[in-house]
């Protein structure tokens, strides 16, 4: 199939909150060497609360996305909480009243989920952020998209697209967040919200591409 | 790591366990328990004010809330901004029906957060306007105001809108006299040494021994010079002719003066600073009207100083010199 | 040495200038530099209440010069007593032809000084009398409390003194309603950090990092034990259990407590012990009716806090809450 | 000569206060193992301010003995500024109106000056304090004088004296002023009062001695 039913979609969810506990000490060793070391602790804080929060029987993709937005834009805190809280939440208003997300539908979420958190933190690409993976991703996804018109290859081409973007802030001076602070010097290193939204994308991508293949 | 702490993590809540007993008489809990509010707000008909942001800089935020001053605070982890939902709430404990007014610092943060829980208030009909410190000159260049940082500055910016809302200002009203306060308002910070977040376990940066960063901020933001840490008098030199050339304060000019230590730069040292820093806007002609010399919003053990000027003009010194009580600020009116 | 001073050895001289500057309405010098008053000292017909002591504590001696409190201050070097000279002067400053009480900490250089000053001053026909504040526990065993030193009790002793004095008590009223929160007070210092005195440029002691020394004076006086450094729960339990203890305080006594940062120790972790230390003594049946958490009677920048307890009856509880305004405490009456 | 003149002996106070600013640091040490750390600043700061009081050309004994005294007792405050002032004041006090300075007088200025001591700051031999330099001192000085009748010999059994009481301080416990709180633990090092002690008897017997030879 080339699009997914809301209903069965809260795993995306699920799986996202897995990868997420199962790099909290990676991410927070990444924030470590340029930030204040907690990247993983406060994303962990905020999607293991989720875990419990979602009734994971009757839960639908666009109710789980939006429990965790909610969490995490209300509970949270940080500039974390509030951006990525806009990711999930405009994923979550792209997907509501549809029955089924197709590849157009994803495309539009991650645009606006992409430019809100622009409009939000006001970084843009270059600034060592988890925007230098989201941006290239969802552009990747798009030109994919536009060119084949298949979702699951479109998928592959955001994953590869958010790697690549993940491993660029590597050779990144921090222009934006604590690690501004130490201009040349935070050259060398990852930059933890873009490894955790490559976590992420990649994440939501396999869960996305099983679900495109159950049907 | 020499501190006094239990669970690192759960710091901010053991702290507000503490304040929360030994200020009983001027502050209470609310049911979100990262919100505290003045146990004389709300006001029926008083404007609310209302503030927020990390834990960790004492007495800010929390040691403000009280008679006068502010009326509601969201508490943020240690050095970093609360919740959407904590200032949402706070919003709601402070709002006596004639509006909320926002008093808080420029931080990626706490804009956010702010921004998402005004969104949420104005559903529910409360209406919340805001004012963004930006005190901090050396955080951006002149002409890039609305970048900088909110440094001790918004300690003025709260007095002046708590004053305003006691003598029956409305939100319109409040909102002027803060914004006032803050364009009027010029901040500079230098830093000897670096703190430790104790869920952290190690300095978050480093300040060799024998250097002073000159401009550095309240979370230890880079600062815009590294230099050798020189005489108290020639520190007071620098910083004062970082704050004043940038307004600019002219000959006649009278001022409210802060200068706060960062923590644990004894108080001693404060007074040897201020001595010149007073002398020194005074030999420019500036008079000095009122002057608050301590810890009044530090970063946890930081060792440094912040040095705020305020120009007043009739209706900022009636604010300033009104009366207030507060853990971080106790003062019989003028 | 990572510190705000110009020549180390006129740091007292640098600080006081800044501090007269900053505190012009509530405080002046006098003909001796060594010596500030209170501007509402002397009054005709009140006793006058004067301290002393060793710099490097502030708000301790000169932060408690104010309306209701003290009225002349002797200023020592850092860490060591004023001159008999400077303590004559401040009786002179300070007698308003009632008499002064000369309330002050027990310690060698103190007393002797005092003494000398007290008999110049007698020749001289000013009555003073004195009270020596003896506080801290574990300084020296019970039975021989004479010998204990005075550490942040001297404010209660102050506090006591100043509004009785207030009231219009004659000397001797001043002298006993201070010598009864003295010997109503029971104090205990922990110490996490050593401090560095800007003339002698080093930690003159040390405390191994991971270990807290109990018992601490506030001048690094060696403690009663070094241990390892524990949990903020754990410390408060230690220090509850040191002064507890000792007066004996036992159940349904109201008391007043005041728990002081040494200097560089975040307010907020005081604010972590507080929160254990106060459920500890209501656990024992002791009703809180005040307290005082901050940076009241500080070591440079030492790391570490005092805790100060003091049992109340009515006259005390009178005197504890009256109204008073000085830099170090400012409170309205109640 | 078995006698000094009044007038030539303002070197005697020259030369202390030169002593005592070559120890400065080395004070403050001793004094930082169980006190706080500032026994030679205290010390320096007053006996370096009578080097400008004085005028030398003119000053006798008694006068530089006298503005010592009153400089320590006056601007110096601590435990050491009446202590030492009172030490100097005695001294001052037995030699005023005398043209010569015999061993009699001078023990009878030594005496007075450890007992207004004892007075003053109530501690007793045995506390580990300057007394246990200066009381051994006094009473070897004495017993020598009235032995051999030699001030000379007199002051070196002096000598002997406090270097061997300000030895004695290693081993005991302190029981008065800062150290005292140490309890045992201030067993081990030497008391910084008693070395200070030392040093100015020292430097005022070897000062005296080299005027006993000169005339
Ligand atoms: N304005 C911003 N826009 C987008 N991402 C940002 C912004 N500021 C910081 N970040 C991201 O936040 C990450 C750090 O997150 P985290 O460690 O959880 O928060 P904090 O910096 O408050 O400790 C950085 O690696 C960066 O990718
Ligand atoms: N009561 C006393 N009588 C005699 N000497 C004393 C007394 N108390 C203290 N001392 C001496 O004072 C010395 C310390 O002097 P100093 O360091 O200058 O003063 P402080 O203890 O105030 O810092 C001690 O080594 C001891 O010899
Ligand atoms: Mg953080
Ligand atoms: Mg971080
Ligand atoms: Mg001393
Ligand atoms: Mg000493």
């Amino acid at each position: 199939m080339n699009s997914f039913a809301n209903r069965d979609g809260a795993v995306v969810v699920r799986e996202m909150i897995r990868v997420i506990g199962e790099n909290r000490a990676y991410l927070s060793e990444i924030d470590g060497a340029i930030g204040d070391g907690d990247h993983g602790v406060n994303m962990d804080k905020g999607f293991s609360l989720c875990l419990s929060r979602v009734d994971w029987e009757t839960a639908d993709f666009t109710t789980a996305m939006k429990t965790l937005s909610r969490i995490l834009l209300m509970e949270i805190g940080g500039s974390m909480g509030p951006i990525y809280g806009t990711f999930f939440d405009q994923i979550a208003k792209g997907a509501k009243d549809r029955e089924r997300i197709d590849g157009s539908a994803f495309s539009a979420m991650l645009g606006s989920a992409a430019s809100e958190i622009e409009k939000l933190g006001g970084a843009v690409r270059g600034d060592k952020t988890l925007l230098d993976s989201l941006l290239p991703a969802v552009e990747a996804f798009d030109a994919s998209f536009e060119e084949t018109g298949d979702f699951a290859k479109a998928l592959t081409a955001l994953q590869a697209a958010a790697e690549e973007g993940r491993e660029s802030t590597r050779d990144m001076v921090a222009r934006v967040g604590r690690a501004s602070r130490l201009g040349e010097r935070s050259r060398g290193v990852l930059d933890a919200g873009a490894t955790s939204c490559c976590l992420l994308l990649n994440s939501m991508a396999e869960s996305v591409k099983e679900l495109l293949k159950e049907e | 790591m020499q501190r006094f702490v239990n669970d690192p993590s759960m710091a901010v809540e053991d702290m507000l366990v503490g304040f929360l007993k030994s200020h009983g008489d001027l502050v209470e809990g609310t049911e979100n328990p990262r919100v505290l509010k003045s146990r004389t707000a709300p006001v029926k008909g008083r404007v609310g004010i209302v503030t927020g942001g990390g834990s960790g800089h004492k007495p800010a935020f929390i040691g403000y809330l009280g008679r006068n001053l502010v009326d509601a605070v969201a508490v943020g982890e240690i050095f970093s901004s609360p919740t959407a939902k904590a200032f949402y709430d706070a919003f709601a404990a402070a709002d006596g029906g004639a509006g909320v007014a926002c008093l808080y610092g420029n931080y990626a943060g706490d804009n956010m957060n702010v921004k998402m829980a005004r969104e949420l208030a104005e559903e529910d009909g409360i209406r919340v306007m805001t004012v963004v410190a930006n005190d901090d000159v050396p955080s951006a260049p002149k002409g890039e105001e609305k970048k900088r940082r909110g440094v001790a500055g918004e300690i003025f910016m709260w007095k002046a809108g708590g004053a305003k809302a006691a003598l029956g200002g409305s939100l319109e009203e409040v909102i002027a006299a803060a914004q006032k306060a803050v364009d009027n308002t010029r901040s500079v910070g230098v830093g000897l040494t670096p703190c430790t977040i104790p869920a952290v376990g190690k300095p978050n940066f480093a300040i060799e021994p024998g250097t002073m960063e000159v401009g550095i901020g309240h979370h230890g933001e880079p600062g815009i010079a590294v230099t050798d840490l020189t005489s108290a008098d020639e520190v007071a030199k620098s910083m004062v002719d970082i704050v004043l050339p940038d307004l600019p304060f002219k000959e006649g000019d009278e001022v409210a003066v802060l200068l706060s230590g960062l923590g644990a730069t004894p108080v001693m040292e404060l007074y040897i600073l201020y001595g010149r820093m007073a002398a020194l806007l005074e030999e420019k002609g500036l008079t000095i009207h009122r002057s608050y010399v301590g810890n009044y919003f530090t970063s946890l053990e930081m060792m440094g100083a912040t040095l705020t000027v305020m120009k007043l003009d009739d209706e900022l010194k009636e604010l300033i010199d009104f009366e207030a009580e507060s853990m971080g600020l106790t003062q019989f009116g003028r």
